[in-house]
């Protein structure tokens, strides 16, 4: 392995404060450089981690850039066909109740053609973590434009941006979830920052315990960013992400549990 | 008063370079070096390594989890 | 144990059979003529004493997925549609074949194509047989002929389903599906609680983590699993092939039928030797496996053969694959959910083979 | 010994059931039977079909054309079916709301008033039972006391009460065809 | 006019075509390797030239289901998927054919099964040439082998869809789609104007009422049309084989090969001839009608054949049932996204027929 | 035609109040006694006829017993797969977009597996009008569960009560559509009385004109009966749906175009 | 004050009997039948004409267009 | 006469573009052509490739699994192609970044630092046409001339203005590999 290293007499066990989860396998992952999707798997594998998850933990991933999640957390894992994860997901939970069962999926797989399993395992209230990554934009496929895509954003199906009148307007999927009486907890969070990475860990957190509480469904939103479907750079992308996506999709909690 | 100081470790090789841990380090610790690794990317590594409080920021946005941190007061 | 003698229809003896099979989940989509497979589990709520999940999907879509979810677990699960729901399905299907699951999907077949009608037909044999979806795969396919059958294939389904990781398609009709008959039913089993080793039920630290997936975008390795599908799909071919003989020993032409239309040739072999004509009939069990090999062997004994099924002839190229130009073989198969008559058949039978 | 029957009428007429308890009562008899209905949305219109075989050998197909006996209860099935019976067979229907009756000439035709005679008994349900105990009369391929065995069988324990009720009318239906049969002599 | 000549994929070529034939709508949704045609028509921008629509779907269903909608109103209008998309599809395909609409709908196959790989594979055959859908139907199943014929057979397409109001499918690969090519492209065409009369455009006073549906639920009306399609079909089988030869006249040894491995087996002829060995290409363009007459003719003057197929074995079931005993037949094929290769086929020939 | 009138010195032309629309075929209807199905057929075959949309007017059955509707009203009809109305219209209405383009859709077909087709033909401002038949069950199949169909309520496929905790919620789509930005006027009525029925035919006179102004999606819901899959009398039916169906889809306007 | 009449005219074989159209009059001129006809049903008709006042309600909700409805004053 | 060329690289070093040059080129000289780019979401890793075949004859399969001439750009698409050239054919690659060069003895192979010269040259991004003009050298199967033409062919118009700096590379390359050639005599 080779390392580069700052101060070499700070560098020791006691001192650790920051190290990548055990739940990750050593597989590189296959996103381009600074996608969100890895960053949001590293929360995802510190929760599954510091709850003792691994061995209760079902993951369903979707079609999508994380295909191949499945190589990356050390975990049970099923890969469902584009936009079914949810019904894939409803499948394991009913029939092991006992487990932690969770989807992740983008926002072509969730808001686009899994629209009515989306909707249909929330309304059911499946008690399911459902934890959904919008990028704005069909990554995998190479940059088409997906439901949440902007008005005016450009995508190599929408080449002189998006035209409401006739591709029709950014879905708030997670608001209308968040109208649907079987969900129990929404919100929407980023991970592009460290204050925003512990948002989300937080988040997710407060998923995995209504899980346990079979409360319903929990869906946790990323807006996140996908620098190469956009066409930039990383640092440009998350800021872009801030100046455009937030505003449509503000950062926050869309539903919470009334305590 | 005790100050704090940190510091990080670079996987070298599994960095792509996407300059996210540059700009969130609050410090100025991280530069991106001129060579490439076998990937091919300019990786990231602690230019200024005193400067580091070890605060994680950078590890935390690592969408590739290369980067490991260590703090300790002195 | 003794078998419990009831009166049931088709669609019903499914449901309670895999009640008592101790199957561990149904999910399904209502459509005629299979509806009563999902009204008799929810009416019968197993929820309460096997433990067995019932749930109705928003769509014949969700409902395969949620099938996949819950074979990818080393669970007992299983669906039911008929012919439009089915090819709904056609994805979900590809997708457990190619992820190597065992599971039941019964299909009540009505007339097509499209909407088509909710009358009997079995005009999906090239969908169930050859593959709906797309890629190299094969569901293992049983053909029951009687409500019995329809009840006792649903644990012979789930046997060979997990012997052989591998889907399984019961291919009924509306008739069977529908109509009433004596029915033996077996006694309750307990729910299995053998987990395979290949199942997502959460890692513990004693194994591996279980990964259910069909994708491998590594066209070598890729091949080396088609390959894999290919060998034991040659090894149900070899061991899982089941059919039924009726007077084929002294005959000189030979009926092929399965389901509903093989019973309309059981009568019609009596007819055609009431009138002097030495007719047997061959009923495929297995679709897929076909039983080619043993028509083969008639064909060197027979002067002719005659598929009759309620299609425009689809199982007659497999009856023609396997007799390989030795003898004339012909279709004959009334469509549009209309159910052959035993007099038709001898009509035919002696027209192509006797002249006149 | 094969006996194939067409039961037709309005959807609540009890036309379904009324085969039900036939084919329960040759399974009592220890027969084969099978019960195919008209399915699907046909049924919202109006009329309801169903088909019965009792045979003492392994039944070929539930779905036939044409029929040893129909038991027709509306005029539309009576238009449907009466070209279906087979030469030398059995028509019975019931004359109410009949408009046009029967005319074949190589089938014998029983007309049972079973509506009227259910509403003389104050139990309008039963006619269908007076029916079939009509042609059991005609045709006895089942003993009453498998009848009895298979309406215990396929209706529910908690109409078991009106078991006795049906036993009445199967009794009543016997004796209807009995006075046609000496008066056809 | 002369025609233009670009060097474009074979994705893009189709896109062009359609665009040039006078396409009235393209109903998509982006699956590799085929999305470059949707990206292709959307940067193009037809709307503002030829008046074309073009609209991204919510999914493969919803596409499939806006291409039966525009068929209904007599308009020119296609999809296009790759596997999984198109098995999303068979309902809503086999909705098109039963209500007998014309359409173009091109599969540019990828393995499988599932989610399989992303690269080449021709393990979709059974799927479009024998119905993945339910009931009794048949696609016109046209397999381009070339860039040149990705575009060609966009016209061609439409020309036959019409003439039988019959959906058409192209039989592509990701090889064929993903590859640059020359193709000489036709000059632009109109927009049809002509209505055709079973079209629903709005009931004038001056006819009956249009009514597009593929439900009858009387079984003897639709029988009569399942008859009706029958015919159609036959038709079809009689008129519209296209298939084309390569040095087939002396040959011993006949290749059967379509699209992405009859270019292979054209090269592997001319290996074969180079080692001595009588080789010759049957390369069906059409796999539905497929050159059954033919290839049982040449099956008189030859020692056997060989099935080429990027699959587990699917068109050699065709090839069997043409040759009908005639001559041994074997299949080869590589599968998983992989491409044959001349050598391997040689190598092949020569095991099977001659031995070593 | 057998006829039983009243006094008959009033009935001449010159006194006739309502007439069956001419628009209306003279197949007899296959639906239930008392089913809403019919009234709904009546009022739109009576828009179709006064607007003079006749030759203008292409509609699309759903699956459901209303799949037969190309069989009562004398327009152009196309006969959609099960929920995918809104899919099949947008073709039709992009390709021909002068034409009355509508849907007529139950509420299985429509919310259950129709979803995602229901939403995106919304989002996008389809400029087709969508009715929706709700009437709390699949009617065609024989009385099975649908989304819509009210908590405790039996049917054939929840023959103890929807238990929501098992079978989800009842899903109010209806309220979904009317936050897409996509459509223009969404409206919720009845057609079991005389004043009902005046309103829903107001409310699709409405979208009529909407959709010649090119505004976007209308969707007018009907709440309906199902005397047959209730198990009810059509009068009793009608007042069960009052007391039990209108409290959970309170009628009225859900959007209306700010004027 | 001239009074209004009205008279309704029923198309009794497509009549199914669903009493809607009764139940709805405000003035009670409907009832059904006791006979049935060809379809089995009893059928609605003006049992009370003289009541009729041509409102049309029940034509309005009659789901099978049975109804014609005529009015005057007088 | 059939050239059968892979071009591999990382995803920005404009692999498919120097590809889709070559065969545009094929294309103005009147010759089959046929570019097979490798697809899908291995490019998001790094790594891209294309297969050009220059040929006279009608062009079998796009996809093969030996060639002519491999074009090498980076260390990975050494390790992955240096054994699928034909004994005899050629390597060309650019040394930048490579850590392990080619070791085969059957195959000849050139080296060329075109990255370094194209930023000698102020213009780092006609390294590839570098490149492309020293294989041009090596195997004359086009004519600049028609390099030219097809450069103006596949830029969009308004990329035109970069085509006399192409062409001044094309020779670069050509001189290039005309020093290594004669340095190798
Ligand atoms: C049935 C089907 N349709 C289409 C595809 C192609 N496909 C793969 S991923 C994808 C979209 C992915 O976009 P998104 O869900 O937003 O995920 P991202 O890659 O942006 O994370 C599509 C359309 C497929 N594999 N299967
Ligand atoms: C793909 C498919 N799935 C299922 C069916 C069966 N089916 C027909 S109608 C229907 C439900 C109809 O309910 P709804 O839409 O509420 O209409 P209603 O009959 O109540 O008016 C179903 C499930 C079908 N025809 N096609
Ligand atoms: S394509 Fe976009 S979403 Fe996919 S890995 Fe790359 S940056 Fe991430
Ligand atoms: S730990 Fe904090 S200070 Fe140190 S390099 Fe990382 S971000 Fe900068
Ligand atoms: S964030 Fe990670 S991958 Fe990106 S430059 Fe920094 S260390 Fe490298
Ligand atoms: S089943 Fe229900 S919805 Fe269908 S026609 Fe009958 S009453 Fe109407
Ligand atoms: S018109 Fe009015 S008053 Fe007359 S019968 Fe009808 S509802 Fe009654
Ligand atoms: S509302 Fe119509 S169908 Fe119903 S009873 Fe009255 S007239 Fe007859
Ligand atoms: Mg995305
Ligand atoms: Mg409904």
């Amino acid at each position: 392995m080779v390392e580069y290293s700052g101060i070499k007499e700070i560098i020791k066990p006691v001192n650790l404060v920051y190290k990548k989860s055990e739940i990750m396998t050593e597989n590189t992952l296959s996103y381009c450089p600074g996608c969100g999707h890895g960053t949001a798997h590293r929360i995802l594998a510190e929760i599954i981690g510091e709850e003792g998850l691994q061995s209760e933990a079902i993951g369903v991933s979707p079609v999508g850039c994380s295909v191949f999640m499945y190589n990356y957390l050390n975990i049970d894992w099923q890969e469902a066909a584009h936009g079914r994860a949810p019904a894939v997901a409803t499948a394991i939970k009913r029939l092991l109740p006992e487990k932690f069962v969770f989807t992740y999926q983008g926002d072509g797989d969730l808001a686009a053609i899994g629209t009515a399993e989306t909707i249909h395992a929330c309304n059911r209230g499946e008690n399911i973590l459902i934890i959904f990554i919008n990028n704005g934009i069909y990554g995998m496929t190479g940059g088409q434009m997906a439901p949440t895509t902007l008005p005016g954003m450009k995508s190599s199906t929408s080449p002189y941006g998006r035209d409401v009148r006739t591709m029709g307007y950014p879905l708030k999927i997670t608001d209308i979830v968040a109208t649907l009486p079987g969900s129990y907890y929404v919100t929407r969070q980023s991970v592009h920052t460290a204050a925003n990475v512990k948002k989300t860990k937080k988040a997710i957190r407060k998923a995995v315990q209504y899980q346990k509480l079979n409360k319903g469904t929990c869906l946790v939103e990323i807006v996140s960013n996908c620098p190469s479907g956009w066409k930039m750079t990383p640092v440009q992308a998350n800021k872009w992400m801030e100046e455009n996506m937030f505003p449509y999709y503000p950062l926050g909690d869309l539903k919470t549990p009334e305590e | 008063m005790a100050k704090i100081r940190g510091s990080i470790v670079v996987n070298v090789e599994r960095c792509k370079g996407c300059e996210v841990c540059m700009v969130t380090c609050p410090t100025g610790t991280i530069a991106m070096a001129k060579e490439v690794n076998g990937k091919g990317y300019n990786y990231a590594f602690p230019a200024n390594p005193e400067l580091c409080i070890g605060c994680a920021n950078c590890a935390m946005v690592c969408p590739d989890g290369v980067i490991t941190v260590y703090k300790t007061k002195i | 144990m003794e078998r419990e003698l009831r009166l049931m229809k088709g669609n019903e003896a499914v449901a309670e059979a895999a009640i008592r099979a101790g199957v561990d989940g149904y999910f399904g989509y209502p459509i005629t003529p299979q509806t009563e497979i999902i009204e008799y589990l929810m009416e019968a709520n197993p929820a309460e004493t096997t433990g067995m999940v019932v749930l109705q999907a928003e769509s014949e879509v969700a409902a395969i997925n949620m099938v996949y979810g819950g074979a990818a677990c080393g669970k007992r699960v299983m669906t039911s549609s008929s012919s439009p729901g089915i090819s709904l399905k056609q994805e979900g299907i590809t997708y457990i074949a190619g992820a190597e699951l065992p599971c039941l999907i019964v299909n009540v077949v009505r007339g097509g194509p499209g909407l088509g009608t909710i009358q009997p037909a079995q005009s999906d044999y090239f969908q169930a047989t050859k593959g709906g979806g797309h890629g190299d795969y094969h569901l293992i396919v049983l053909a029951p002929a009687s409500v019995q059958e329809m009840a006792d294939f649903v644990d012979l389904s789930f046997e060979l389903a997990f012997r052989y990781r591998n889907p399984v398609m019961m291919l009924s009709d509306g008739a069977i599906g529908q109509m009433m008959e004596k029915v033996y039913l077996s006694p309750q089993k307990e729910r299995s609680k053998t987990v395979p080793e290949w199942a997502t039920t959460g890692k513990p630290s004693t194994r591996e983590r279980n990964i259910i997936t069909s994708l491998d975008l590594d066209p070598n390795r890729q091949e080396v699993f088609n390959q894999k599908l290919i060998d034991k799909y040659n090894e149900i071919r070899e061991k899982e092939v089941r059919f039924e003989e009726f007077q084929v020993d002294d005959a000189e032409y030979i009926l092929v039928a399965y389901g509903t239309s093989a019973r309309v040739c059981q009568k019609s072999v009596q007819l055609a030797r009431s009138q002097g004509i030495k007719a047997g009939l061959l009923r495929p069990i297995t679709l897929f496996p076909f039983p080619t090999q043993r028509i083969n062997e008639l064909a060197g004994h027979v002067k002719g053969m005659l598929s009759v099924e309620m299609s425009a002839g689809q199982m007659v190229e497999d009856v023609l694959l396997s007799v390989n130009g030795k003898v004339p073989v012909y279709h004959f198969g009334r469509m549009g959910g209309i159910v052959t008559t035993p007099e038709e058949v001898v009509e035919v039978l002696k027209s192509k083979f006797i002249g006149g | 010994m094969t006996e194939e029957i067409i039961i037709a009428g309005f959807g609540g007429q009890g036309v379904l059931s009324m085969g039900k308890i036939m084919a329960y009562s040759g399974v009592m008899q220890d027969m084969e039977v099978s019960w195919m209905p008209s399915y699907g949305p046909e049924m919202r219109g109006g009329t309801a079909n169903v088909i019965v075989i009792i045979s003492t050998e392994r039944i070929s197909s539930p779905i036939i054309r044409h029929f040893d006996t129909a038991i027709i209860l509306n005029q539309q099935s009576l238009d449907k079916f009466e070209n279906s019976i087979k030469t030398g067979g059995i028509l019975i229907y019931d004359g109410n709301g009949i408009t046009r009756h029967p005319e074949r000439k190589d089938i014998t035709i029983y007309r049972v008033d079973a509506t009227e005679e259910a509403s003389r008994m104050n139990s309008p349900k039963i006619f269908n039972t007076i029916v079939l105990g009509g042609f059991l009369k005609i045709k006895p391929i089942i003993r009453i006391e498998n009848v009895i065995k298979g309406l215990k069988k396929s209706l529910p324990e908690r109409y078991h009460n009106l078991i006795p009720m049906n036993e009445k009318a199967l009794i009543r239906g016997e004796e209807i065809i009995k006075e046609i049969q000496k008066a056809k002599l």
